[in-house]
């Protein structure tokens, strides 16, 4: 299968549209009906072994569907949610076989929350199927430049 | 001067505490004096730096501190000063190094601390005595089951004798291990809050919140399993909230991991890595000591004023400022257990604890909204009255309430009126 | 200890004040106890919460506040701050809620304040009485024509005796409603400056400035019209600025209104809405007194220390810290009139004020020049002694100098050496 | 009429040019010749009816043709101008038809105005004709990420 | 009141200073007051401004000042302050205008400071007078070689007196044009950090580091050239460290120009500019005169508090707060020299100095590094003893040290002691 | 030759990420083997003649391969690097002929370096030669929104 990168840019910018809303349903609806799921954002550094150090996110499917019901679930989240904008964009295809499309991106998101405007950054590969429905994601892992750095709360979907 | 602003007799009282405590940054300025700068703060793990050479940076209160491991393979506490002219001389969190070099004129010092190199010597006599330009050492540092304290007073009392109660529940966490000890070197997540760093100490042993403010996990443990977390950190629990005095103080589920038969044990382990385990405790420990150290499982409580061990994780509470706070979860690994139980407990720090994790995150919702609640002045007390009524004294001199109960709260208060009225 | 700092009279001269009454946090903190946490502070209209259960959040000072209506329609006052561990309970800027509950252990209280929920009751015993827990109130508050204030002091003069001359302003300008009030349900303009807040309010009345500061705003409003703007801010204006005593000031267009027919009638309004309007007016105050509250028009004038009215708004200065503040524009209708009238009012607020509006950013960007400018010390004063010749005392005890004179600042600064040095 | 998403980014990124550079009459020009304009950016949130409630912006063409003469004449602009820099990107064309396109994006602008660097954030819908003279502006809302928080000037083109 | 809580003979000792100079508000407070606001600082040179109506903004300490030329040519140091109510007058940091026009109510100046525009005249009576409100001036200016400083102190020494020793050494800079002037009009680099500006004073005659900070940069000079730097900067350097008195200090490179015929023919001129140059040179000195300017070459000093000269470059010091600085940096045309060896001159500056320079940085790391360094408070000096056994007393009343010695920043805190504790 | 906007963002995206990830080598890789360069930022305005006026940077070949040198060699950087992550977007063709292309693009750079997060913004303009072995620049300018400020360290590419 080919696909330009007009298509997955379309596909990420949903994405972030989706994350930048808060639709967590429809967002974990853009990740693969089978098989297994990595949601993976490392700590410490960008490629510390997940299995054998602490990750910020690091999810598979249950963990995923937990995540997805908890933000739904959390009252004071409807009180007040952080409101969100980002910016996608350096989308790079880097690799593209028969079953998997592998892409890269920038993102740069600002986040208001409490009155307080603070600034996320980093970069994000993608790794993509191409199922009936469209694209559906397969693993993502989000690489925040300050991953070492003490975070605040970050309870929305990056 | 600052101690001459604010009385503590006053601004602490037995079932309440003045919301200036918080947000004042005379006490903040105060509390460096008179605990951080005085009390034995924990700063890491021997096993954070195994090999000689390892090193990590921290911080005692404000002030930055390396400690490295020698390769005579004993520890120092070193601050992280050039004795030149006071450029950092080590910028990495962690590593291996056997000398740090100061960039701007080359001083070098070995990972004693000892002055190695200095260029251009001939700019010094004989009056210059390199030894006493070795890098300052923080005045006393202890260590207790591989745990590092410092302290930046030379003087008062022994660390064990300060740990007091809590030294036995260290023991408990750690007679989990099989072989006797714990290993931190699974990274470490870091989580900060806009708010005073003594709400991340209360709330540590604040059994009162759970139900209600982590409802959403809640929802998650119970979904499709019969928990009944009402009889865990609800009205109908057996589990108490406890006063160990100097300002430790402890959730203890005992009762409840008892009957569950001891939260080291979560469901859906393999029946393989649970015999492993059992096997390798009660090679250790013998069949009797083992069972009740796996039934009680592992303690949750703090040490005044800045460790707290909770499940499989050792939390640590770094000030910033007045109104801002860092706080580090360090999941811990227990050495001889089966990879299978250790991973879980990697697991269960991140799932559960930093900026994404589903219990973590609202408490710190919770410490932002109480600091912005603090800006109203009208009424500035906290209530900590809760349980008064229903506590009793235990003959280790610690004192019990029921686990939703403000016992806790009430230890660290009378202890930091203690230190801070001295 | 503060007032022993600074010396009002010598900071603030009859004809001159010094820059450093716009720069020192220890002045700005001390305005806070003598005049946020003394006065009478506007807070809302009752508009803004019309129904039970309405309320909205605000600001007296730096603390914050609940204004909610209860099922009765009373209005409360409440402090934004939970009575057991100080969260704030209430998150939102505006909403409906018969209870708020706090996130974290989930006291709960109704809109009236009292405390009607503590989980987990056993905690307390029969000692524990809710009514001493009920969420704090503002001491004093009360209303004038739907303007609600209110006082973190409980002692002082009454609203109606602290209002004094800028009552009947106030009636002027809700007299313009057929039915005889302003509705304030439009939403609001929010717009912050880094600089003191003294300046937002001594602008407001500052008749000297516009047609130089503003002069991109009055080419546009002359442009292709014969409207001679010095006729109105200018030299040769015949309204008159004047110092209304307590520090509130207005600037006087009556003069120019009654040529005009009053500022009620922009031009290009239809024939028919004129027509409905008058009509309603008519029929409410009568023929005569109508056509003089028409021509009259609405009044240009602020209330010390926070609320400032002039056209169709309501303005709000909310300090935040001594070189930072926000203002509110918060546009009114009239009850009664017609919806042409009330929409060309909406937009005359957001076309002409707030951060992209076609007047109030020049005054903005004064206010930081100003803040810059008080760097310099050589010289700290500010000038205030425009028409000091030329102003007159009128028998309301009021003082009128021409439009473009300082009689305003000057009442305002007399007022505010007055509560400073107290 | 179909147009290419590459096209409707050249546009936005011209837009962006000139809003950066402000070039008032330049981007004024980009407007439709006729029928009626709209340039509305929501205030207290992200949808509140600009006929019942304020809006930080809510410009018909008169108005629109006075904002860009006032920010033409202010003297104390051309004495201190803020410095822009924005990049705008997840362009998608949300709807087109015979006669408008539709299309959304985000962006993050850097300002620099008197030595202080803010950091303006949000998503812009923008619905457009083809005319034939190039693509032209009917209408255009941007969604302020801090629309419901105190705002310092927006002296500029946003 | 502040002098009494720092006892500065405490904290500056002979041979070592506290860390506390660097990061106590306080401090910098009275650093303000005692030498910002009282000694000479240099602001501007006047070639900045070279036409009548010229003029650049500039700050003394924080104050903000104009520096403008008027139509006679006269310079005036005026503060940007408008005299009515303090709006900045001037909104740009360099320009060319005859009057200055406040933007808020239209107050016009001169470029002499005068109020030559008041709108609306009829406000002021004869009262006042104009001559009252021009500007304030800075209480005392002189220049020297065309270098502006002002004084904020209207008594003290004269400049010349001031400068003492640092004189020659300017003349020694400015000698090397064939005019006899140099020309500042090729922009300005400009560089911040988050330090005390001491750091960046003491740097800039520290040289201590430059082979061991400055490696990478070195490694750039050397590579594929048989240059020595250990001969320049090193233990083997015939170069000396000299403490000028008043607080000025010079690493004296001449030892070395001299061999090397002097810094200003960098290896790879064109032979015909190197003839232009000294051909003009000699035309304007004679011939010996003009060698001898030649080989000793452009000096390497600063003047207490803020200015230092370095190659061929001016830099200038400003304190921002306690812990943020700003350093710039502005090339120096040799007036009457060829074009390549000015723009030669040119590049040089920005290829080493600045935010991207080759050198530049690592002193700003290095400043970061320190004031995190000065966290740790165990040990609190800064040892400032390196050569003290070998440096000797001039004749011209200066101390002569090694190169690499301290002798530099000893004279420095001297002075900074003198003054401090006045 | 004619180059699709896509292959220049490709270029530039390829070129950030070199950038963002310190590898000099690789980036000093992309520019033209032959010929003069010149990589210039300007200061105290956007256009002052380099010649007569102080740059932030101006490089040509020898000064350019220098600065890679001295990044490598630099001992400070190997113990603390900058982290950065920057977005490229509003890439524009504003000129090409037979052998050379003008592009325009904006920036935003998000740098953390000893626990401060430090925003950069700004434009470029790169001009472009196509060599065998693909796009090549010739000249690159970058246009800083504070490049009249006091700047941090720039111890980085850009
Ligand atoms: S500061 Fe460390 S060697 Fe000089
Ligand atoms: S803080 Fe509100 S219920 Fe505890
Ligand atoms: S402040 Fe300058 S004219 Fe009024
Ligand atoms: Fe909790
Ligand atoms: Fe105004
Ligand atoms: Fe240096």
């Amino acid at each position: 299968m080919s696909v330009e990168r007009s298509a997955i840019e379309r596909f990420l910018y949903r994405e972030a549209h989706l994350m930048d809303n808060h639709r967590y349903a429809d967002w974990f609806a853009l990740w693969a009906e089978e098989g297994p799921l990595t949601y993976w954002v490392p700590c410490n550094g960008d490629d510390l072994d997940p299995k054998a150090n602490v990750s910020i996110i690091y999810d598979t499917r249950t963990q995923l569907r937990n995540r997805v019901a908890r933000l739904n679930e959390t009252l004071w989240l409807r009180e007040r949610a952080p409101r969100l904008s980002r910016v996608v964009s350096n989308v790079e295809i880097e690799d593209q076989n028969a079953d998997e499309i592998t892409a890269s991106s920038n993102f740069v998101l600002v986040q208001l929350h409490r009155h307080v405007q603070h600034l996320w950054a980093g970069s994000s590969v993608h790794k993509l199927i191409s199922a009936p429905s469209g694209l559906r994601i397969r693993s993502k892992k989000v690489v925040l430049i300050n991953n070492d750095e003490p975070l605040p709360n970050l309870m929305f979907l990056i | 001067m600052l101690s001459g602003r604010n009385d503590y007799r006053e601004l602490v009282q037995d079932d309440r505490v003045s919301g200036r405590l918080y947000y004042d940054a005379a006490v903040f300025d105060e509390e460096l004096e008179k605990i951080w700068y005085r009390d034995w703060i924990y700063v890491a793990h021997e096993s954070e730096i195994p090999e000689p050479g390892d090193y990590v940076t921290r911080f005692i209160g404000l002030q930055p501190v390396i400690v490295s491991r020698d390769e005579d393979r004993n520890i120092h506490l070193l601050l992280n000063r050039c004795m030149h002219r006071g450029n950092t001389v080590c910028q990495s969190e962690r590593g291996n190094a056997h000398a740090f070099r100061c960039a701007y004129h080359g001083w070098t010092y070995n990972n004693r601390g000892a002055l190695v190199g200095v260029p251009y010597a001939a700019g010094y006599d004989g009056s210059f005595a390199r030894e006493e330009y070795a890098l300052a050492r923080v005045p006393r540092s202890a260590s207790y089951r591989g745990l590092i304290f410092g302290s930046m007073s030379a003087s008062g009392p022994g660390l064990e004798q300060r740990l007091g109660n809590a030294a036995r529940l260290i023991d408990q966490f750690i007679d989990l291990a099989p072989a006797g000890e714990v290993i931190l070197r699974s990274g470490v997540l870091k989580h900060s809050f806009r708010g005073n760093w003594k709400m991340a100490l209360e709330n540590s042993v604040d059994g009162y919140h759970p139900n209600i403010l982590h409802h959403a996990a809640m929802m998650l443990i119970t979904k499709g399993r019969k928990v009944d977390m009402e009889a865990v950190f609800g009205e109908h629990t057996d589990a108490l909230a406890r006063d160990l005095g100097g300002g430790s103080a402890q959730l203890d589920l005992t009762p409840i991991n008892r009957e569950r038969g001891g939260r080291v044990v979560p469901h859906g382990w393999s029946a393989m890595a649970w015999e492993q385990y059992l096997d390798a405790m009660q090679r250790r420990w013998g069949v009797d000591r083992a069972r009740e150290i796996i039934q009680v499982g592992g303690p949750h409580f703090c040490i005044f004023p800045n460790i707290i061990f909770i499940l499989n994780q050792f939390r640590v509470i770094q000030p910033v400022s007045v109104e801002e706070t860092v706080v580090y979860y360090y999941p811990t690994m227990l050495k001889g257990a089966p990879d299978e139980m250790n991973q879980r407990r990697l697991a269960e720090t991140y799932l559960i604890h930093g900026p994404a994790g589903r219990v973590a995150p609202d408490d710190f919702e919770a410490y932002e909204r109480n600091q912005e609640g603090f800006r109203a002045r009208a009424n500035e007390w906290l209530v900590l009255r809760r349980g008064l009524h229903r506590e009793r004294r235990e003959s280790a001199g610690t004192i019990a309430g029921h686990e939703t109960d403000e016992t806790t709260q009430r230890g660290i208060w009378r202890h930091y009126r203690e230190v801070m009225q001295a």
